[in-house]
């Protein structure tokens, strides 16, 4: 059985894991008629259940991971997060069919009516109540909540992890310095949810689950919210360890695994690999090529994408500038962290602009 | 329902059926919440320990009705009845009396209420307007009038109230005179039963009454509970919370319920008492419960009152599986100190006690931590409290003179197979050095090493004239004279000393020549050495050299030794050479070199790597820092800094350090190390009860917090006994004498063999109140023998004035004797006092067993020391309290007492009127006296 | 004998009233009127009283979108962050009894919570029901997102749900500090040390070297915004009254006041979204 | 699983509880003083009986020397047999003491005391049993000095020095313990043995290697023999009956 354990140890790591999400996050999109059909929607809970019980029951360390209390919430998450996923697909999929065929959607039937809200309305709410009132408890009863030593900077814990919600913004630390994974990126993220309201002018979809006429909203956030986000928590609690090495999720955390990381700026690859030249040494002349790099994909892109696809032109004349712009310069940013991913794992980047000096690294 | 149609939603009875089944599942889950909260097992434990309490309590009771006297009892109960029945005749009276009583009761109440404490107010608020009127200046006299009125009647009424009382206790004594025969009884009674009311007291307490339950009832608990959790709060002992130091709370007791009271020796646990009241836990022990509590010896989590969240730790895995299946343990985790097994709680003492030189009630420690100086530890690990010792190993200043080569060789190679009990440790042929390119690095290593000691090594020649020797006659002279007492040697198996090298293989090794010069003066060879000298006669030496040098080794004799190989050795050069001068400088660096100049480089190398130095003096590493890691507070290092490499080890403390004394190497396991960067330290080859011993010792080694205050050696006379304890330990006097009632280790050999005791070396119990200072120093300067009759010897030890100085300040202070030491006081006897004196000297026979100067008993073997030295070596207190009860002085003692305690049936009732204490005293003076005069 | 009293019993059972009655006479009577002001909401008049007249329910509109009281439909993440949130309330308060946010005791007092607290389990029920909020929250948004519920009118509420999120996530990272065990310390620092890396407020972030008079720099390791959230240059006592304060006040008040606009936003913009 | 012992717990106590108050400690006291008469421990009727011997070589008597005090030495012609070891022809062994080890009650010290005598310069008897509680009596018999010096471990030692002829020490034991060495510091050849007991159950043998053991009530005994020498001997169990008496047989190994 270990064979197993090692051989997902050995293919699992960060580019496969993401290359894996990818493919995984594909296969929801296209294939969404196929998995939403109940029958096979309960066979994937069973195989999700299957590997749960299968990696707790055959890998000591697993179950110790994910028998720390404070980790249990992520397999709520996990689940409810794949439930409802499921249950919003699964309408969105009866009501795309059903406006092919030009019917309206299953909402608009008794939507026009109304309902008294007592009791309807305040009763499910009760039993609503009631019911995460038991599962609460039940949980508070059988978990006791986690208590380690009392604080001591006198050392410290390895893996340091910030709590689980967090763990997709520390990942980031892997990839950004922290002004823009900490600071700028999840700014940007509220900024970016706050202005979808503004952003999607798509006047289809409201008050209802469909995915045919949202494509472009859907697909977006899902991509942010599923592989950029819960992925990554879940890549954070399960695979990264001591020194936040990664680890194989059957992988015991060894204190002592070293791992190679001959990362390379941007500035070396040109002025020493390729030029031969060697860095200057004004930091500003040194990093010209990562300004170069970064002002284009944040200036000269947007025109050049707008300009090759059609689509974009398409979504420009129906925006209007101010949007579209900044629609853009946030679907940029979001890419930005897959890029700088990718950039790592295929060419060993460091840093696009790297000015430490002012601590002015990308 | 109603009778109107509407739209809908749900089915109501579908949400109603659903809404009241998650309600009845919420109302359970809230039941099993209170349950859960209200049901605790510490609460089991102390239910358990009232029903245990009660058992033993109707036991003891059964007892206590046993051990009255029941003709007695009934006797009183009659006497009672008889007392009842006459009091029938005096009913009248007591009726009166008690009408009586009640109506002055009643009078004086009145005389209280309604006339003297109205009066009493109204006087202090004219006294009040008295002095405001003052004040304002407004005329007083008739206030003040009215006051002086108002006290003379106050006085008035004091008066009749003292009067009315008088008449209130004549009633009172005489129903009391009338009754006192009954009460009297009933007092007898009383006291004759009060053991039996006191169980029964006691049975009732700890019985499960309805009271009880309702005290202890889920949800009513909270009013009076005889059920709580039990704590001390330990205030002088803060706990170190890194921020901020907060209050030591200590809950044991909670369960350990009967921890600091007698009489629970054989309960089960939880319930079992301290194995020691009498020094821990104790109200009158040196470390009572509410001063020390229990967590700073034996760790956990003191607030915890759970069994895994405070932390126990399981001796070893039996009690671990016992535990797991008793109480649901589970290894703590994340807990702020957890429990030291039980087998190493002596350790912690070191918290306290870190700076003594030992500890006494905790051999255990005290032994790991002599191991830890004696097998070299500190030489390269430093210690807190055990630094600047004298090494563990032989000076190798002068090897040359001592060993040859090819031993040396032999011997580093693999120590044991020279000697199994040698100390030396084995560097060599371990499971991280044993491959063969390994072997043949090392080979090399070895081989320059030992060239580098002897071209660093002074010239020395021992004297060659030794006389012929008798090995029967050395081995008898080796056994009896003492050597035993800090050297082993497998011919003696009833004792193995392990504080010098074993002997059982030294012919070996030595050469005749060097042995006999040793023994005769081993400073002759070492100036600095600790080995005394025995004062033999140059044939008695020439014995135990014979013997001695009879020891031999033969398959040891016939190994040759190891084969170094010039490239490999070469090669290591090169290692170290080319991080300093590159591949191509090391090259022309080593063609540079001879031969010599190789065998040096890699022997000085070699030598810093292994770290040597650490046990041995080798000339050119005189200054150089011990190689090992700082142990001074590994005990406290978190578990998460120790590499445990690819081991699979229990994560624990006790689990590192005892596989790093099982074979050290093995954290190299599985690892590509570089041949010069691999773990060094060697292997010891310790016995199970030594690891023991030194993990303990290393456990207790934690940086916890403890005031000044709370630091036993540090206040008062503490220092300066240290400094004598030191002295002690560094010279082994404890390898043949009792101090402190520590130690004497060589009476192992007297009682395996049964020796008399009284053979084996004197215990120094009281050594401070018994010697004169003087003496004393004398003795120490130019130790001579006191009793002739023994065959083992105290040698002559090379002391330095200040170590002398120290250990008789010890003695002294040790014995509450006051600076500087030196008072003699004896009396004067008169001419007739002479005379009584000298009859009851010779009476009591003295002289049948001391000797008097030249006067030496017929049968020496029974003989006593000389009396006619007492003057000189005795303290006149300490010969006093010596001829009372030697027995209590030094127990085993031959001396009897004479005047047996307590019945003072002396034999010799008719000298100083029988007074027993005159009679010691004019005996003590009368040996002084005569020793003067002599 | 015997017969008599039953027959005393069964005339005392004919002479009371009916079920019907007791219940009528209740519901009917002074004390329940002044306090229900309707009677019992089985009709729509007095469904339509029950939710006006009552301070809990009145959030709610008298009628709702049939399709919108539909659990598929809303999977009621919105009403169950709000329990959560009240839930959270309670406990909260409950602890705040037997919590003292200092070096000296925040530890064991949470120690002292686990061991033998009267119902000490309210820890749990807080510390699970806040993570359970932060996924209750994350979830309600996916759905307003799946059904495209912040399309016009609802944009404005859209936005202060974005920032409910943001303080739910900001009272669980604050509230993560106060067991004060290496746990908390160390996800603290974690979390808080990209504060540091502030562009210009923190003086490791780009730009804070810039901001200088005289070669002093203003943006140092004790003034910058690192500085400010810790109240030092690490995790310390200081961090943690910091944080009880922002845990136990600043941030529920936001969050109370934000989820009234949010209730009553969601009112004013057509109740539950459906489609047109 | 709790509460089930909890109510388990309860119903025990509640019976417990109700059998005690009802007594009251009058009726307690007064069955306890009728009663008390009985419970006094009783002599049996059943003896054991046997004798004790030395199996393999049996050593020569070795002969010692008492000259070093004058007064020991006029009280002997020539040199004095030691009595570690002594056998009679057959090999049966003087001196050793038979003791029940498990079986036996305690039972009270009886009034009269133990006599050991210093006589001679040599304790007799040389192997002594005695009552916990019961009077030892130490005489010296000699116009010399001698010291008992009693080694008790578990019991107080003593040394006492006894310098006039007839001068008499009593002492008593309070524990069980044996044995226990006395010696005299004076005279290094003089020693004895006393084994302290909780009951009568003990013997040593006389010259012909024979004991007897005499009260036992009926019951199950285990019994070991002691020789200053050989130590104790492997345990032996017997069961006696009223009025029965049994044989036991000890054999000790001499050391070749």
């Amino acid at each position: 059985m270990h064979y197993i354990l090692d051989a997902i140890d050995f293919v699992l790591q960060p580019w496969s894991y993401f290359l894996f999400s990818v493919i995984a996050f594909w296969a929801m999109i296209k294939y969404r008629e196929k998995w939403t059909e109940p029958a096979f929607a309960v066979k994937l809970l069973w195989g999700a259940i299957g590997a749960i019980v299968f990696s707790m029951v055959y890998s000591v360390h697993f179950r110790e991971i994910a028998s720390l209390p404070d980790n249990v919430p992520i397999f709520l998450m996990v689940f409810s997060v794949g439930f409802f996923t499921w249950l919003s697909f699964r309408q969105g999929v009866l009501n795309d069919r059903r406006i092919a065929q030009g019917q309206p959607p299953i909402e608009k039937e008794t939507s026009d009516k109304k309902v008294y809200v007592w009791p309807d309305l305040v009763y499910i709410e009760f039993i609503a109540t009631v019911v995460a009132g038991v599962v609460l408890l039940i949980w508070s009863l059988c978990l006791h909540a986690p208590l380690e030593q009392a604080a001591t900077p006198a050392w410290t814990p390895n893996p340091s992890k910030a709590p689980w919600y967090f763990l997709g913004l520390q990942e980031m630390l892997v990839y950004y310095d922290p002004w823009l994974a900490g600071v700028v990126f999840p700014t940007l993220i509220i900024v970016g949810l706050m202005a979808i309201p503004y952003i999607d002018k798509n006047p289809k979809g409201a008050g209802y689950y469909t995915f045919n006429e949202r494509k472009l909203a859907i697909i977006p956030f899902l991509f942010g919210f599923f592989i950029l986000w819960v992925t990554l928590i879940f890549l954070g609690t399960f695979m990264r360890g001591p020194g936040w090495n990664f680890f194989g999720p059957y992988e015991n955390w060894d204190l002592h695994k070293v791992v190679v990381l001959n990362n390379v700026n941007l500035s070396e690859y040109i002025w020493v690999r390729i030029l031969g030249i060697g860095l200057p040494s004004n930091f500003l002349l040194r990093e010209i090529w990562g300004f170069l790099a970064v002002g284009f994909y944040l200036i000269g892109l947007p025109p050049l994408l707008t300009k090759k696809i059609p689509l974009l032109q398409e979504l420009l004349e129906k925006m209007g500038v101010v949007r579209y712009g900044i629609l853009i310069f946030l679907f940029l940013s979001m890419a930005a962290l897959p890029i700088k991913m990718v950039l790592r794992w295929l060419i060993n980047l460091k840093y696009i602009v790297a000015i430490p000096e002012i601590f002015f690294n990308i | 329902m109603a009778d109107f149609k509407d739209e809908r939603a749900y089915d109501s009875k579908t949400l109603t059926k659903v809404f009241l089944w998650s309600s009845l599942v919420l109302l359970i889950c809230i039941i099993w919440m209170i349950w859960k909260d209200y049901n605790r097992p510490w609460k089991n434990y102390q239910r358990q320990f009232m029903q245990l309490q009660r058992s033993m309590a109707v036991d003891q009771k059964t007892e206590a009705i046993s051990d009255i006297d029941f003709v007695k009892y009934k006797q009183l109960r009659l006497d009672l009845a008889q007392a009842n029945n006459d009091l029938k005749s005096h009913e009248d009276e007591i009726d009166k009396l008690n009408d009586q009583a009640a109506k002055l009761d009643n009078q004086i109440f009145k005389a209280k209420t309604v006339n003297y404490q109205p009066l009493k107010a109204q006087i202090d608020a004219d006294k009040y307007s008295y002095a405001e009127a003052n004040k304002d200046g407004k005329d007083t006299t008739k206030l003040n009038t009215k006051i002086q009125s108002e006290i003379d009647q106050a006085g008035a009424y004091t008066q009749q109230l003292f009067d009315l009382q008088q008449q209130r206790d004549q009633v009172t004594k005489d129903l009391a005179d009338i009754n006192s025969k009954r009460d009297d009884v009933n007092a007898n009674i009383n006291k004759m039963l009060a053991d039996y009311h006191l169980l029964k007291a006691k049975i009732d307490k700890n019985s499960f009454g309805f009271v009880f339950y309702v005290r202890n009832a889920m949800l009513l608990d909270f009013l009076s509970p005889t059920i709580q959790i039990q704590q001390v709060v330990l205030k002088n002992l803060p706990e170190d919370l890194y921020f901020a130091k907060t209050m030591r709370v200590d809950r044991c007791m909670t369960c350990h319920q009967a921890i600091d009271k007698k009489g629970f020796e054989n309960a089960p646990e939880p319930f079992r008492t301290h194995p020691h009241l009498d020094l821990y836990v104790g109200p009158t022990s040196q470390h009572p419960m509410d001063k020390v509590g229990c967590t700073i010896c034996h760790g956990g989590m003191g607030q915890a009152i759970d069994f895994t969240t405070c932390a126990h730790v399981p001796n070893d895995e039996e009690q671990a599986k016992l535990w797991k299946e008793k109480y649901g343990w589970e290894a703590p985790e994340g807990v702020q100190s957890t429990m030291l097994p039980l087998k190493y709680t002596e350790g912690s003492c070191l918290k306290c006690h870190g700076t003594q030189e030992f500890i006494n009630n905790a051999p255990k420690l005290d032994r790991g931590r002599e191991l830890m100086v004696t097998r070299g530890c500190v030489g390269c690990h430093k210690v807190k409290n055990l630094e600047g010792l004298t090494k563990a190993g032989p000076s190798l200043i002068r090897v040359k003179g001592k060993l040859k080569e090819e031993f040396v060789e032999k011997w580093v190679w693999d120590p044991k197979s020279y000697n199994a009990a040698a100390r030396m440790p084995s560097f060599f042929q371990q499971t991280n050095n044993s491959d063969d390119e390994a072997l043949a690095k090392t080979k090399a290593e070895l081989h320059s090493i030992v060239q580098y000691l002897y071209e660093h090594s002074a010239n020395y020649a021992p004297n060659e004239n030794a006389p012929a020797g008798s090995i029967a006659n050395g081995k008898k002279v080796f056994k009896e004279i003492g050597c035993l007492a800090c050297h082993g040697i497998d011919d003696v198996t009833s004792h193995h000393a392990d504080f010098a090298p074993d002997l059982s293989a030294i012919g070996s090794k030595l050469s005749a020549a060097f042995v006999y010069t040793w023994i005769k003066n081993p400073r002759h060879f070492n100036p600095d050495t600790r080995m005394p000298v025995l004062r033999l006669t140059n044939q008695e030496a020439a014995d135990v050299t014979a013997y001695l040098m009879s020891k031999k080794n033969k398959t040891f004799d016939e190994m040759s030794a190891p084969q170094a190989d010039p490239a490999v050795r070469d090669d290591l050069i090169q290692t170290y050479l080319k991080p300093l001068y590159g591949i191509d400088g090391a090259k022309t660096q080593l063609a540079q070199m001879d031969d010599k100049a190789r065998e040096q480089y890699l022997g000085q190398k070699s030598l810093s790597k292994y770290g040597c130095f650490g046990c041995h003096m080798i000339q050119g590493f005189e200054t150089a820092q011990g190689i090992g890691t700082e142990l001074s507070d590994w005990g406290t290092k978190q578990v998460g800094q120790l590499d445990f490499g690819t081991t699979d080890l229990e994560h624990t403390h006790e689990a590192f350090v005892n596989a790093k004394l099982e074979n050290p190497r093995q954290f190299d396991k599985d690892k590509s190390v570089a041949f010069q960067d691999r773990l060094k330290m060697p292997n010891f080859r310790l016995n199970p009860e030594d690891k023991e011993a030194i993990v303990t010792a290393v456990l207790g080694l934690t940086k916890t917090y403890v005031p000044d205050d709370m630091i036993a050696g540090i206040h008062g006379n503490g220092p300066l006994l240290e400094k004598g304890r030191r002295v002690i330990a560094n010279f082994n006097c404890r390898g043949c004498h009792l101090i402190e009632d520590q130690g004497g280790r060589i009476r192992e050999m007297y009682e395996k063999e049964n020796i008399d005791l009284s053979l084996a070396p004197p215990n120094l119990r009281k050594e401070g109140s018994k010697i004169q200072v003087e003496w004393f120093h004398d003795f120490l300067l130019n130790v001579h023998p006191i009793r002739p009759w023994l065959h083992i010897h105290m040698p002559s030890f090379h002391w330095s004035d200040e170590d002398i100085s120290n250990v008789i300040t010890y003695f002294n202070l040790k014995d509450d004797q006051v600076y500087p030491f030196t008072t003699i006081v004896t009396g004067q006897l008169s001419a007739n006092e002479l005379t009584q004196t000298k009859a009851m000297f010779a009476k009591l026979q003295c002289q049948k067993c001391h000797i008097f100067g030249t006067a030496v008993p017929a049968d020496l073997s029974t003989a006593a020391p000389d009396l006619l030295q007492v003057h000189s070596r005795l303290k006149p207190d300490w010969v006093v309290q010596w001829l009372m009860n030697p027995e209590a002085l030094m127990p085993g003692a031959r001396m009897p007492s004479f005047w047996p305690q307590p019945d003072d049936k002396s034999p010799v009732p008719h000298y100083f009127h029988g007074d027993s204490e005159k009679q010691r005293e004019a005996l003590r003076d009368y040996l002084f006296m005569l020793g003067k005069a002599n | 004998m015997l017969d008599k009293l039953k027959k005393k019993i069964d005339e005392i059972f004919a002479q009371s009233p009916s079920p019907e009655a007791v219940k009528k006479a209740i519901a009917e009577g002074q004390v329940w009127k002044s306090i229900f002001r309707h009677g019992y909401p089985d009709t729509p008049r007095n469904r339509v009283m029950a939710v006006l007249s009552n301070v809990f329910l009145h959030l709610h509109p008298v009628k709702a979108r049939h399709s919108g009281v539909k659990m598929s439909y809303t999977w009621c993440m919105g009403g169950l962050s709000f329990f959560l949130f009240l839930n959270l309330t309670v406990t909260g308060i409950l602890l705040m009894f037997y919590y003292r946010p200092t070096a000296e005791y925040a530890y064991y007092d949470i120690v002292a919570l686990r061991e033998h607290v009267p119902l000490g389990i309210m820890r749990e029920i807080h510390r699970w029901g806040a993570h359970a909020m932060v996924i209750a929250v994350w979830l309600h948004m996916f759905r307003v997102f799946m059904t495209g519920s912040y399309k016009p009118p609802r944009e404005f509420n859209w936005v202060i749900g974005v920032i409910l999120l943001v303080i739910t996530l900001l009272l669980s990272f604050t509230g993560y500090l106060l067991p004060w065990d290496q746990l908390a310390m160390w996800a603290i620092t974690v979390g808080t040390n990209m504060a540091r890396a502030t562009p210009f407020m923190g003086y490791e972030g780009p730009g804070a070297s810039m901001i200088q008079i005289g070669g002093v720099h203003l943006v140092n390791g004790g003034s910058d915004i690192h500085f400010a959230l810790l109240g030092g240059h690490f995790v310390s006592e200081a961090t943690l009254i910091r944080f009880y304060v922002l845990h136990c006040v600043v941030v529920p008040i936001v969050a109370a006041t934000l989820m009234a606009i949010h209730f009553w936003r969601v009112r004013k913009d057509g109740g539950i979204s459906g489609p047109l | 699983m709790e509460l089930k012992k909890i109510l388990t717990l309860l119903a025990v106590a509640a019976l417990l509880t109700a059998g005690c108050g009802q007594k009251s400690e009058d009726e307690e006291l007064m069955e306890a003083a009728n009663g008390a008469a009985k419970t006094a421990a009783v002599l049996g009727t059943a003896s054991v009986s046997g004798t004790v011997s030395l199996t393999g070589k049996v050593p020569g008597t070795a002969l010692f020397s008492v000259d070093a005090d004058p007064v020991c030495k006029a009280q002997h012609t020539g040199m004095v047999k030691d009595e570690t070891v002594i056998t009679d022809a057959k090999g049966d062994l003087k001196n050793v003491m038979v003791y029940v080890t498990d079986g036996a009650g305690s039972y009270p010290a009886p009034s009269a005391s133990v006599s050991l005598n210093q006589k001679g310069c040599m304790y007799s008897p040389h192997v002594f049993g005695i009552q916990v509680g019961q009077a030892l009596e130490i005489v010296n018999d000699d116009p010399t000095l001698h010291n008992v010096h009693c080694m008790a471990v578990t019991n107080d030692s003593f040394n006492v020095g006894m310098p006039n002829q007839g001068m008499v020490t009593e002492k008593k034991f309070t524990k069980a313990e044996a044995p226990v060495k006395f010696k005299c510091d004076v005279h290094g050849w003089m020693h004895c043995f006393a084994g302290v007991f909780t009951n009568p159950f003990y013997a040593v043998t006389g010259d012909d290697g024979s004991f007897k053991i005499n009260g036992l009530p009926a019951g199950n005994y285990t019994l070991v023999a002691w020789q200053e020498q050989y130590g104790v001997s492997a345990p032996q169990t017997v069961a006696v009956k009223d009025g029965e008496a049994k044989s036991v047989n000890f054999t000790f190994a001499a050391a070749n």
